[in-house]
């Protein structure tokens, strides 16, 4: 009586499921990362930056003094485009043309001709939020800025995205990184994709390009209770 | 801001409503720690038009006025992206210096109250209807034009909360306009018979009293630290005077009860009620001491004593805040006693008055008026602010005599009792809100500007979007052509501006101080009907009903707001509801125990509430305070979250007041003293012991230290004796705090990061190391609390709540929803409160409990104590908590997953949990109901449920200024910036700083002689350097043993 | 010892009152295959009981949901008790288990007899009272979804739990003590899975059954390892149960709140943990040879040793009382003596004096021998001993945290319905487990009590010397009195 | 492969073959007894297991490791709580004791069932269900020449039954 039978090996499936629950984990990162809603204006941040060589902190002009980087009020906008309306004569700078954008931007702003002022029933831009961090995290636009952070180190080449999108992770492990390996002025000002003759335009002109391209790493606090409290 | 600078996408007309965006763009920060990592992101609003003067993020600061009572304190409200957040005493203010009592912090809780009135109502045929603003002043000026016509004007009345500065006289030059009366300016808790007597001998209503040049303190039942007076300015006097340690003055008090103020004197005569005046007359030379010692029941020769240092102690100061049917004779023979003692001029300043409480009208001119209405000689009556109809007893039948009146107006912006009487109510704007002007003290003119725009705008094309009572008063006016012309401005600010000394540009000069020096112009004198004293017969029954005014409730304002329900009182330490206090001896002998339901009965009425045996009542007085018991006259259910909506009428004062407990007005009679002042402490009331028992909603464990030390005290004469050896215990190694964690007695515990001797330099301590160029471990931040200037008071409690977002658990909804009671304070019963701080008040002496006098009271503000060898730290099972590198211990909210191991670890019992989602706005539970949520501090994180939390020591204020400073590019300058706590203190016991540097003061006060640490033996160098209290026993006398 | 192997008239089972042969009523190897296999295959009874514990484990499943959904504010904590039912119940869960460990493990090292009837049936107890104790710790957290904080396991946020913590030793000693035992439990069943394998007829049963036994044979080869790897993990299991019991401990005497802090706790929590354990084991055992007719295995002279660990563990912990209250009064601490006062004649006295009668002065009954071998009076012990040991864990944690430094914040506890049912739960959960166990697989170790039995022999009278050879093993574990066991 | 299994119902003749087995250098036995029993492991005798080895191998490195768990986290991030160095030992030898257990005990059983050849991925020739439960069984692997002085030399020590399988 010859019995011939197969057998399973049942420890090896455990301990790959062990392996995939503790990848799994590991990968928990803020999975918002890359996304890239639609906003109500398509906002063109080429144009302005690159093209126009507008400074960030022209429109998001609280970021260098407050927690909170500030979003640009509709009549910050309707400053130049009180002028610069939907529909583009042909000048030099080209044909003719009608931008739909600027339009919307009109209808906020309930502004009827070029020059004529906001009106009477002008909303608010209800723009989409991209870069968050979670409400426990109390995340100083000033400190940062002021010790010359480049913007696009951790929003990434806003100036030359077409549509913003999440460029960092923007979870602890990257914060932390950062702050205890210390940032280095010479990679924020590539990050910044501008070459130094340059940065005092679009990135923060409190440190000149000079000492950027040379200063050492600057160490942060990684203590909890500087984001957590 | 400025209504023209406002954002204009505040008008909810437009799409966007002014919460919306608020809501991201400042109260981003309210959302919970428990939210996941996963965010979904929100909206971002930005302005339409962005406000000149405020950035994002950052907070501006407004002085204003406070108006929550009489004395109109100088307040700064901190403004956070258009919302008023906190608010803190204004230190240029002659009155408050800085300081603010808790009841002036919850302003911004009636300023956000979600019981508020939000629309002009009217009721028609006997149903309320929201009515737009401008049909509102239509029919306003209609009744006002009718009631002319009916020749009704005459008999109008206008009672108005009694408030200093220009209003009144606008009042009255408008209602004289229609051919009105001059309004009374009414005030529940003004003592009528002390300003009588202040105007008889001093000629004015309420001379500066000075505290710290009096060798003697004598109080006959004046509260001079709750609600007799200013009791701001009062309190830090006081607490001046005690700060002089073994100069400071004497105090004693003398009364049947033993309130707040009778807690920190040095000795207490406890007198039978009413026979204050004896002793007054003895005292004053007007009578024998034995007499005065058989009728009040006081030991002669404790009278004797007194009457010797009072004729010793020169100046002396001695006060009567004597609420019987004699109240005048006690305060006229009082004052005779300081003329006598020379204390005017030196410790009674008439030349120097405070001017706040001029032309109160009294309650016996209130009760002339409501006989009128009785009457029915009244064709139409306006109330503004008041509440008579809950403040008078309700044997004066107030409701009766108010129907009788031919039409009601109400210019109250909250449910209460009387606004709900009324046909036509026009919500007032909130002082916060609204311009105005105060005279708190004579030379000195407060203002008042909006520090906001409205909560609730007029959402009207036609009309401004805040309107205030002057305005609307303004706006009705101008509907009548006869009067129209007598108001050219637009609003009462433009006519309070003109008629301001400097004139508009003086005035807009003025305001970011808050205060002007000069006069304003008197009200046009109010031919005030002097009215006699009304008696009422005692009544039978073995004890005098001894009724006194809430210090935490006042007269019953402050029971809307869940800060003040939620704040223990600093007697009794119990919140939201009422008490019976009785002596221990006389509960034992009745067989009547702590919580048993009393009901309480005299000639006027029969009531119902817990007993709490307290030592410091006389034992044949029971007494109860004011303040609870609000109810609504219609038939309304029980508040219900789910069922509620934003904007549903909630009479009764609202939900956080209706049906607690009971009002002790309803058991007294009709009566007021020869001054016109209710007379609060003459009815004779029985009680019987119903049998019901409750567990008092009560913070308090145990009333006695069990010789722990927590509380030390020392007397005067010791002083400087130097201390005895065996009372050096380890912990007091010294009180010296070095940077970082470096400690005499931690050092060795910690290891190479506690002290870097020369062994270790050089190993990369990382921000632990003082030398990091992080700088972090520079500094120990650290704090001193005075117990020799600690009165109590509690402001530094609700100054918490208001900064640190933290959430009021005593609401009956707030507790669990399947089989679970539903009543009020159950959270607290049951040890659940969330005070950060919380004042501990110990007894010594009268262990026994048997009936005397000589038993001290220790006030201790007990705190995280930040401890350098924190027992909660290592046992946190994920770094939740854990030591920072400046010597914080602080608490990671996103962190924690609530194994509350570091409580139980705690021996100082100060962390928190969050047993419910109070921070989770779609839960039952939930405790800041739009738009109490508005006032939520954006720096600080809301907790969500089943997370740990515990005193930050400000931490956010740490950061903000260590942004401002590098901002600045510059180091933290000394005594920069402090805790809310520290900030609040009205006696200044608390002093918060770095401790690391010599120059914060913190560092000097840590060295003080008396100081100590609380469980020192524990070796958990905490720090929190308490200052040991100081008695003055009687010279020969010897106080309780200081332990 | 022919004797022994020859049948006793008239086939009854006599239970005589001597270890001197252990199993006198077995005849032969088939026997042991045939009776214990017997009890396996579902009954009636069992349908109803495994209904109601799934039933209780229902409503402690659904209280925990309610709980989690309402937050822990629905139980009965209230300030500064911040520990109750919850911490309560899971140390005397983690306690029962104990005594399963040490009769499989620490007896086996020492040969004592008696385990080897009762030792799979504990051992298997064990297993499923630390996979109850391992629910609690979790269940008491304000914020249990985020239990995973507590694993050291890479992750983005680059942060780790704090290794100083007693709940991190904890985290570690439950995951090990889990897996330990639950691996020697199932070491110990593969040779048993044989059996079974080889007894069944179904095919799809018996192919389940051949995995699971995972092939085993018998041979020479596998039973070579197979001892010494038993021996071994027996070896490892030893010190690990009285470490378990210890780190439980330290959760307490690691904190400073007086009454917990103290030096005793180690020994004190793992004798009353095995004292506790016995009593669950008779709970269990003492139906379960009943209701199987399994006396004959599970014979008095076993239960009689038992009772005996029973009484020894019992007196010390009331040692470790005495010793708590010495050092109060010594010590001259005054928050020790105010909190032992309270304990004991203050507000908690009613705990507490549940606690000493049950655990201190019943058990004292067991120096009588009558009581130790009269079922039902264990039966009754078992049960008081498992309420009493419940009580001393509730009178360590409630009355320490109501007590504390801060007169201020004194306070008292009444647990709520949730409390109760979740706690019911907890039950509920361990029995559904020990149910759907005795009846799949076997509830005694056939092949070890084989070697306790003597084999079939040809010629029984063989010379001296084979003789010792042959009955050498059997010999020698049926003469041997068993530890604190067999009277003669 | 090929051999001759015979099923013994009495221990002592299962002996005696097994001598006779050996002396008579018949091929490689295998044995199958219902439980461990010592006469037979003596007449066999294979000497000791060598489980024991990895045992103490993967104890020790488990015991390393439970210390460097607790160590490399309290470096990677230095955080300080109540006072404590940042590296304490003795809380960390309770985290190396139980790792130290837990490798330890999970290292032994599987190296149980590699040296036993567990879990068997076949079930080869030469078993009988008899030998879990009563009978003692021998297994030799034999050339064909010799089988049949196999079956008698079993048949002669008392086989109850005497099979050929391939």
């Amino acid at each position: 009586m010859t019995k011939r039978r197969k057998w399973t090996a049942i420890p090896g499936l455990l301990a790959l499921a062990t392996g995939a629950v503790i990848l799994s984990a590991y990968s928990g990162a803020s999975s918002s990362q890359h996304s890239s809603p639609v906003q109500p204006i398509n906002f063109p941040h080429p144009v302005h930056v690159q093209k126009l060589g507008m400074n960030c902190l022209y429109c998001h002009n609280a970021a260098n003094k407050s927690m909170d980087p500030g979003m640009p009020a509709v009549s910050t906008c309707m400053g130049c485009h009180n002028l610069i309306g939907p529909d583009r004569p042909a000048t030099d700078l080209g044909p003719k043309r009608h931008s739909t954008e600027l339009a919307k931007l009109y209808k906020y702003a309930d502004q009827a001709a070029v020059g004529a002022g906001m009106g009477p029933n002008a909303k608010p831009i209800p723009w989409v939020r991209i870069h968050k961090v979670p409400e426990y995290v109390h995340f100083p636009h000033t400190r940062h800025i002021n010790i010359g952070v480049t913007c696009q180190t951790c929003h990434g080449q806003v100036q030359k995205m077409d549509r913003v999108y999440q460029y960092a992770s923007l979870n602890m492990g990257w914060c932390i990184s950062c702050h205890v390996n210390g940032y280095s002025p010479k990679e924020g000002l590539e990050a910044s994709g501008y070459a130094p003759q340059q940065t005092a335009s679009a990135t923060l002109a409190s440190t000149a390009p000079a000492t950027l391209a040379t200063a050492e790493r600057k160490k942060a606090r990684y203590d909890c209770a500087n984001c957590h409290y | 801001m400025s209504q023209d600078t406002s954002p204009t996408g505040a008008s909810g007309a437009t799409g966007v409503k002014r919460r919306e965006f608020l809501k991201v763009l400042g109260a981003s920060s309210a959302a919970l720690a428990v939210t996941a990592c996963q965010e979904e992101t929100g909206k971002l609003i930005p302005y339409l038009v962005s406000p000149d003067e405020t950035v994002p993020g950052v907070s501006t600061y407004y002085a204003t006025t406070c108006r929550e009572c009489a004395a109109a304190c100088g307040i700064i409200a901190e403004t956070r992206d258009g919302r008023a957040i906190k608010l803190e005493g204004n230190p240029e203010h002659p009155l408050n210096r800085g300081a603010l009592c808790a009841r002036g912090q919850s302003a911004l809780q009636g300023l956000y109250n979600p019981d508020r009135l939000r629309t002009p109502l009217v009721k028609e045929n006997g149903a309320w209807k929201a009515i737009t603003w401008d049909d509102a002043i239509a029919r306003l000026s209609q009744q006002i034009g009718q009631a002319r016509s009916r020749g009704a004007a005459g008999g109008a009345v206008f009672i108005n909360q009694h408030e200093s500065g220009s209003f009144p006289r606008f009042l009255d030059t408008w209602l004289a306009g229609f051919g009105m009366p001059p309004h009374l300016s009414v005030d529940a808790e003004a003592h009528a018979a002390t300003l009588e007597a202040n105007r008889r001998t001093y000629g004015v209503a309420w001379p500066t009293l000075s505290f710290s040049d009096a060798r003697l303190i004598v109080s006959f039942g004046a509260d001079f630290l709750e609600s007799w007076g200013a009791s701001v300015p009062q309190q830090l006097d006081f607490a001046d005077a005690r700060a002089k340690l073994d100069g400071a003055p004497r105090f004693v008090y003398i009364g049947a009860r033993r309130s707040l103020t009778g807690l920190n004197a040095d000795a207490w005569l406890a007198c039978k009620p009413g026979s204050e005046l004896a002793i007054a007359n003895a005292l004053a030379g007007k009578g024998s001491i034995q007499q005065a010692a058989t009728e009040s029941g006081v030991d002669a020769a404790a009278l004797q004593q007194l009457a010797s240092e009072l004729s010793a102690a020169k100046p002396a100061l001695v006060l009567s805040g004597v609420n019987g049917a004699n109240a005048l004779d006690v305060a006229l023979a009082v004052a005779a006693i300081n003329q006598a003692s020379g204390a005017v001029g030196t410790t009674i300043r008439p030349a120097e008055p405070i001017t706040a409480f001029d032309g109160i009208a009294t309650t016996g001119q209130l009760l002339a008026a409501v006989e009128r209405m009785r009457a029915g000689q009244v064709g139409i009556a306006f109330v503004r602010g008041a509440n008579p109809a809950y403040t008078l007893p309700k044997s004066a039948k107030f409701a009766d005599a108010f129907a009788k009146v031919g039409y009601r107006v109400s210019f109250t912006s909250y449910p209460d009792e009387t606004t709900e009487l009324c046909d036509l109510v026009i919500p007032d704007l909130h002082s916060l809100e609204s311009w105005g002007d105060a005279a708190p003290v004579r030379g000195t003119i407060g203002l008042q500007q909006p520090t906001m725009d409205p909560v609730y705008p007029t959402l009207s094309k036609t009309l401004p979007a805040a309107l205030g009572t002057a305005d609307v008063l303004i706006q009705a006016a101008k509907k009548d052509p006869a009067s129209a012309a007598r108001y050219p401005e637009q609003d009462y600010r433009t006519w309070l501006m003109a008629g301001f000394a400097g004139g508009p540009r003086g005035f807009a000069a003025a305001l970011p101080k808050g205060i002007a020096p000069g006069n304003l112009a008197p009200r046009t004198a109010v031919a005030a009907p002097t009215v006699a004293a009304r008696a009422a017969a005692a009544g039978t029954g073995p004890f005098t009903l001894y009724a006194y005014t809430s210090p935490v409730l006042g007269d019953g304002r402050g029971a809307n707001k869940p800060w003040l329900q939620e704040l223990p009182d600093p007697v009794t330490k119990v919140c939201w509801t009422s008490w019976v206090e009785i002596h221990p001896e006389t509960a034992q002998r009745l067989g009547i125990a702590r919580g048993d339901i009393l009901e309480v009965k005299t000639d006027s009425g029969t009531l119902r509430a817990p007993a709490f045996p307290f030592l410091g009542i006389h034992k044949d007085a029971i007494a109860i305070p004011t303040g609870q018991g609000h109810r609504a006259s219609a038939q309304i259910a029980t508040f219900d979250w789910k069922a509620h909506k934003p904007g549903d009428l909630q009479w009764g004062y609202g939900r956080y007041a209706r049906d607690l407990s009971i009002n002790v007005l309803d058991l007294l009679p009709v009566a007021t003293d020869a001054a016109g002042g209710a007379v609060l402490t003459s009815t004779r009331a029985s009680i019987t012991n119903t049998g019901d028992n409750m567990v008092l909603p009560s913070t308090e464990g145990s009333a006695r230290q069990h010789g722990r030390g927590i509380a030390q005290a020392v007397n005067a004469a010791d002083l400087n004796k130097p201390p005895k050896e065996e009372e050096h215990l380890p912990g007091d190694a010294s009180h010296a705090f070095l940077p970082g964690l470096r400690s005499p007695v931690a050092a060795d515990a910690q290891g190479d990061f506690g002290a870097p001797s020369d062994a270790n330099i050089g190993k990369n301590k990382g921000l632990y190391d003082p030398n990091d160029i992080r700088g972090m471990a520079k500094r120990r931040w650290a704090m001193t609390i005075d117990l020799a200037r600690c009165t109590g008071c509690s402001a530094c409690v609700t100054a918490c709540y208001a900064e640190n977002n933290i959430p009021t658990v005593g609401a009956f909804w707030q507790n669990a929803t399947i089989w679970a009671d539903q009543k009020p304070g159950l959270n607290i019963a049951r040890g659940r409160e969330m005070n950060w701080i919380r004042l501990e008040r110990y007894f010594e002496g009268n262990l026994d409990g048997k009936f005397g006098v000589d038993f001290e009271t220790r006030f201790v503000p007990m705190l995280c104590q930040h401890c350098g060898n924190a027992p909660c730290e290592p046992v946190c099972p994920v770094y939740a908590t854990y030591h920072s590198p400046d010597g914080l211990n602080v608490q990671v909210y996103n962190r924690c997953v609530g194994t509350r191991y570091c409580s139980n670890n705690c021996p100082y019992k100060v962390r928190y949990f969050n047993w419910f989602g109070y921070g989770e706005s779609d839960r039952k539970q939930y405790a800041f109901p739009e738009p109490l949520d508005w006032q939520l501090n954006p720096d600080v994180t809301v907790r969500g449920k089943g997370v740990m939390e515990k005193c930050s020591f400000c931490v956010q204020r740490i950061r903000e200024a260590e942004n401002r400073a590098a901002l600045e590019h510059r180091e933290l300058k000394p005594d920069e910036f402090t805790t809310a706590c520290a900030q609040a203190c009205p006696s200044r016991a608390i002093v918060w700083g770095d401790a690391a540097d010599p120059n914060w003061t913190v560092a000097q006060r840590a060295q003080d002689k008396r100081g100590y640490h609380v469980f020192e033996e524990l070796n958990t160098f905490t720090a929190v350097v308490y200052l040991k209290k100081v008695n003055h026993p009687a010279t020969g006398a010897q106080a309780p043993a200081a332990d | 010892m022919a004797t022994t192997a020859a049948p006793l008239p008239g086939g009854q089972r006599p239970n005589i009152p001597s270890a001197a042969v252990h199993f006198p009523a077995i005849r032969d190897y088939e026997q042991v295959d045939r009776e214990i296999a017997g009890t396996l295959g579902p009954s009636l009874g069992w349908f109803a009981a495994l209904g109601v514990a799934i039933l209780c484990m229902l409503i402690g499943a659904l209280t925990w949901t309610y709980q989690i959904h309402e937050g822990l504010g629905a139980a009965g904590y209230q300030p500064p008790v911040m520990w109750a039912v919850y911490i309560v119940t899971f140390v005397f869960w983690v306690g029962i288990g104990h005594a399963g460990t040490l009769i499989s493990a620490i007896l086996y090292l020492f040969r004592a007899g008696f385990r080897t009837s009762i030792y799979r049936v504990s051992e298997a107890m064990t297993v499923f009272a630390v996979m109850t104790a391992g629910l609690f710790p979790i269940l008491h957290l304000g914020r249990p979804w985020k239990f995973f904080y507590l694993i050291p396991y890479p992750n983005w946020r680059l942060i780790w739990p704090n290794p100083k913590s007693p709940l991190v030793w904890d985290v570690f000693a439950i995951l090990t003590y889990l897996t330990i035992s639950a691996t020697f439990l199932y070491v110990g069943l593969i040779p048993d899975l044989a059996i079974l394998r080889d007894r069944e007829k179904n095919p799809v049963r018996r192919q389940i059954l051949a995995q699971m036994s995972l092939g085993w044979r018998n041979s020479d080869r596998e039973w070579r390892h197979f001892t010494r790897a038993y021996l071994f993990l027996a070896a490892f299991a030893t010190p690990l149960v009285l470490s378990v019991h210890s780190v439980v401990s330290f959760d307490f005497a690691m904190a400073l709140a007086p009454g917990w802090h103290a030096t005793v706790f180690p020994p004190y929590f793992v004798a009353g943990a095995i004292f506790s354990g016995i009593g669950m084991v008779f709970t269990i055992v003492i139906p379960l040879r009943k209701v199987f007719h399994l006396e004959h295995y599970i014979t008095l002279n076993d239960l009689d040793a038992a009772a005996k660990l029973c009484l020894f563990t019992s007196t010390v912990v009331g040692l470790a009382y005495v010793t708590e209250f010495q050092i109060a009064w010594v010590s001259g601490n005054r928050f020790e003596q105010d909190y032992f006062w309270n304990r004991v004649f203050g507000q908690w006295a009613w705990a507490a004096w549940i606690m000493l009668i049950c655990n201190c002065v019943i058990p004292l009954s067991l120096w009588s021998q009558k009581l130790r071998r009269n079922t039902k009076w264990l039966f009754f012990l078992s049960l008081t001993t498992n309420l009493g040991m419940w009580f001393e864990r509730f009178v360590i944690v409630e009355p320490s945290l109501s007590h504390e430094f801060e007169p201020w914040q004194w306070g008292g506890y009444r647990p709520t319905w949730v409390d109760y049912c979740i706690l019911l739960g907890s039950f509920g959960w361990f029995f559904m487990w020990f149910l759907l166990f005795i009846k799949q697989l076997p509830v005694m170790a056939m092949s070890e009590i084989k070697e306790t039995i003597l084999p079939r022999m040809r010629h029984p009278h063989v010379d001296e010397s084979q003789e010792l050879e042959q009955g050498g093993y059997a010999n020698q574990m049926m003469n041997d009195p068993p530890l604190l066991g067999g009277s003669h | 492969m090929q051999g001759i299994i015979g099923a013994f119902p009495e221990i002592d003749c299962a002996v005696h073959a097994i001598e006779a087995l050996k002396k008579e250098r018949l091929g490689d036995l295998t044995v199958y007894t219902p439980t461990p029993r010592h006469e037979i492991e003596e007449v066999i005798d294979r000497g000791p297991s060598r489980v024991r080895l990895f045992t103490l191998i993967f104890g020790l490195l488990g015991a390393s490791f439970g210390y460097w768990i607790p160590i490399w986290i309290s470096d990677y991030w230095p955080i300080i709580v109540g006072g404590k160095a940042v590296i304490t030992w003795v809380p960390f030898t309770i985290l190396c004791f139980e790792v130290m257990v837990l490798i330890g005990g999970l290292a032994t059983v599987f190296a149980m069932f590699g040296l036993a050849h567990i879990p068997r991925l076949t079930m080869t020739v030469g078993y009988d269900p008899r030998f879990s439960s009563g009978h003692f069984g021998i297994w030799v692997v034999t050339d064909p020449e010799r089988t049949d002085d196999v079956i008698n030399l079993m048949k002669k020590y008392g086989a109850s039954e005497v099979r050929r399988e391939r």
